[in-house]
């Protein structure tokens, strides 16, 4: 590990196939592990929470963000986070959230987690150290 | 009845642009008259040269420069947002139609829309 | 640098004028997604210090030339968020 | 029947919880009902698939978008249709789609279905009656 | 009547001002969700005919006084839809 | 590490302005120094007598009137926009601190954010 190793946490709060947000971040991040820095933690906030979702299925020759984002989490073991409050206004929910309001299904992609803003809160003030950033991917239009 | 699908963002950071083509070309894929209206950033999806593969999309250039033999019946962009954008004879995909007056273009369509 | 600024809207966007209307003298700005066309855009004024994403002007067909301080990779990207002392996502 | 009856298509490209639109759209859906209108169908477009979704859990003193929706669109026996493309990308479909695409759960709520923008092409031949309205409902921001 | 045109959009949208500017002299206005926020903002010029939604006018506390044509309600949105020879939304 | 979170949009026709607050709200709850931002058309995020109730949404107005308590440490507006909007003393929530220069308030933060 270089002796610069910094410490980023990603916050995404653009949804796919609407934004470009989960695509920059990936790039983004993907450049990070290269260089040797670590990802703590990515926070999906907002419409951001949609890239959690195990159900999209894009034309062949599209990618597929939850896929591309799940292989990327998986394979450098970086845990990813979507806020309960986002998440349950807008549709996406684990089995425990299924059970607890009764819903039909559940649709999160794994490796994704739900939980409250205090991981968010935590990442903040882990980043109060000089070598740790919090860099946040919005959508544009 | 002729409808004009307007298109005002820039191309690849929304997927307005993307969703406005569908409309169109399902319109001329059903035999119905259509035609496109490029203003404010949105005459950048009519620039030579797009490579958003870097970006994990798909070019709509191709599909934009076939428009006519899909049926779509023209492609109109604002003069003035080309001039802003630099976009001339010279930089411009073939077939576009640049026009003066968007507001008088607006009211000779029974049907405006946009994708969102 | 003090503080990188990272803009991901449309210069038409009312973000993208509070960005520039609000960034230090010693700030500079990095254009991603759609931000880039600012590049493209005759009415737009920018700072002195500007990055852009080189995919994003790629997809786009844009060439700043001269324009800009630097395309910029991810790699670059990272690098630059390092270096300033903060960073703020618009 | 009133004499002056106009038959309405509502296209919504807003999503609830990120958008005012389907609020917009079924105020004035009740209204023109009200009036002795007809709402031939109601059509999803873009991010305003996402009103289809089962899923959501606002907060209990929130409305539930996707439930008054659905209330309405049953008690006035309306079709509304989300896009199939648009669906797809964004993770909302049906029994059939998860079948087809192999996916671990569907969320489409009921009444609505997923079909193609000829639907939204029919509407619009239809249209070009003097009785008849294709209205928009786009999201703000 | 010739043209109702049905805005959402805030007025620092791009969106609003294309609306203004490219629609005709008989056409009306008709600000629904944040647009109705035009109403309470100095910088903006609204056209002779212009309607509001009451209650997005109500839930954000502007009160246009005698600024617009007609405060309206859903109701009345559906015979302005009716009125018109055509409908855009924006 | 004080953090700075920035309302731009108007209220009630997106989410982002709710979701900003309940990022500042959080903070206070675990003692983190936060303050709120209120620029452009977000500043009617301020304005007294709010009544969404018509629209189907709750008014966050009594929960900013009450930002203090919960821990937050400033309600700040852009005067300008303030003026430009027709906000002052008679119809500003309490507790609203306006100020000339935004860009200089920005410099006093380590950490700032938008919610989207």
């Amino acid at each position: 590990m270089p002796a610069d190793n910094h410490t980023f946490t990603l916050v995404i709060t653009g949804a796919p196939y609407s934004s470009q947000a989960p695509e920059t971040a990936l790039g983004f991040a993907q450049a990070a592990l290269r260089a040797g820095h670590t990802i703590d933690r990515v926070f999906l906030y907002g419409d951001g929470v949609h890239l959690a979702s195990s159900l999209p299925s894009p034309p062949s020759d599209e990618i597929n963000w939850t896929r591309a984002w799940s292989d990327f989490l998986q394979e450098h073991s970086v845990p990813a986070v979507a806020c309960i409050a986002s998440a349950l206004r807008r549709g996406l929910v684990n089995e425990s959230e299924q059970r607890r309001y009764q819903l039909p299904a559940s649709n999160l992609a794994t490796p994704f987690e739900i939980a409250g803003l205090g991981e968010w809160v935590e990442s903040t003030i882990k980043s109060s150290a000089q070598s740790s950033r919090v860099i946040y991917f919005h959508g544009g239009a | 009845m002729h409808t004009l699908i307007v298109i005002d963002q820039p191309p690849y950071g929304s997927w307005g642009g993307r969703e406005s083509l569908d409309m169109a070309f399902s319109l001329a894929a059903f035999d119905q008259p259509v035609s496109l209206l490029f203003i404010d950033a949105g005459v950048l999806w009519l620039k030579q040269g797009q490579e958003p593969g870097g970006i994990n999309q798909k070019s709509v250039e191709r599909n934009l420069a076939a428009a006519s033999i899909f049926g779509v019946e023209s492609l109109l962009a604002d003069t003035a947002a080309c001039h802003r954008f630099g976009l001339n004879e010279d930089n411009l995909i073939n077939g576009v139609t640049r026009i003066d007056n968007t507001g008088a273009t607006l009211q000779q369509y029974q049907h405006v829309a946009f994708s969102g | 640098m003090h503080t990188l600024h990272i803009i991901s809207k449309s210069p038409g966007h009312t973000r993208f004028r509070e960005c520039l209307g609000m960034m230090g003298e010693q700030d500079a700005i990095l254009l991603t997604g759609n931000a880039v066309t600012a590049l493209a855009d005759s009415t737009i004024t920018l700072p002195e210090t500007v990055y852009a994403l080189q995919e994003d002007l790629r997809a786009r067909a844009i060439d700043p030339e001269q324009d800009i301080s630097g395309q910029v990779t991810f790699d670059d990207m990272v690098s630059l968020t390092i270096q300033a002392q903060r960073v703020i996502s618009w």
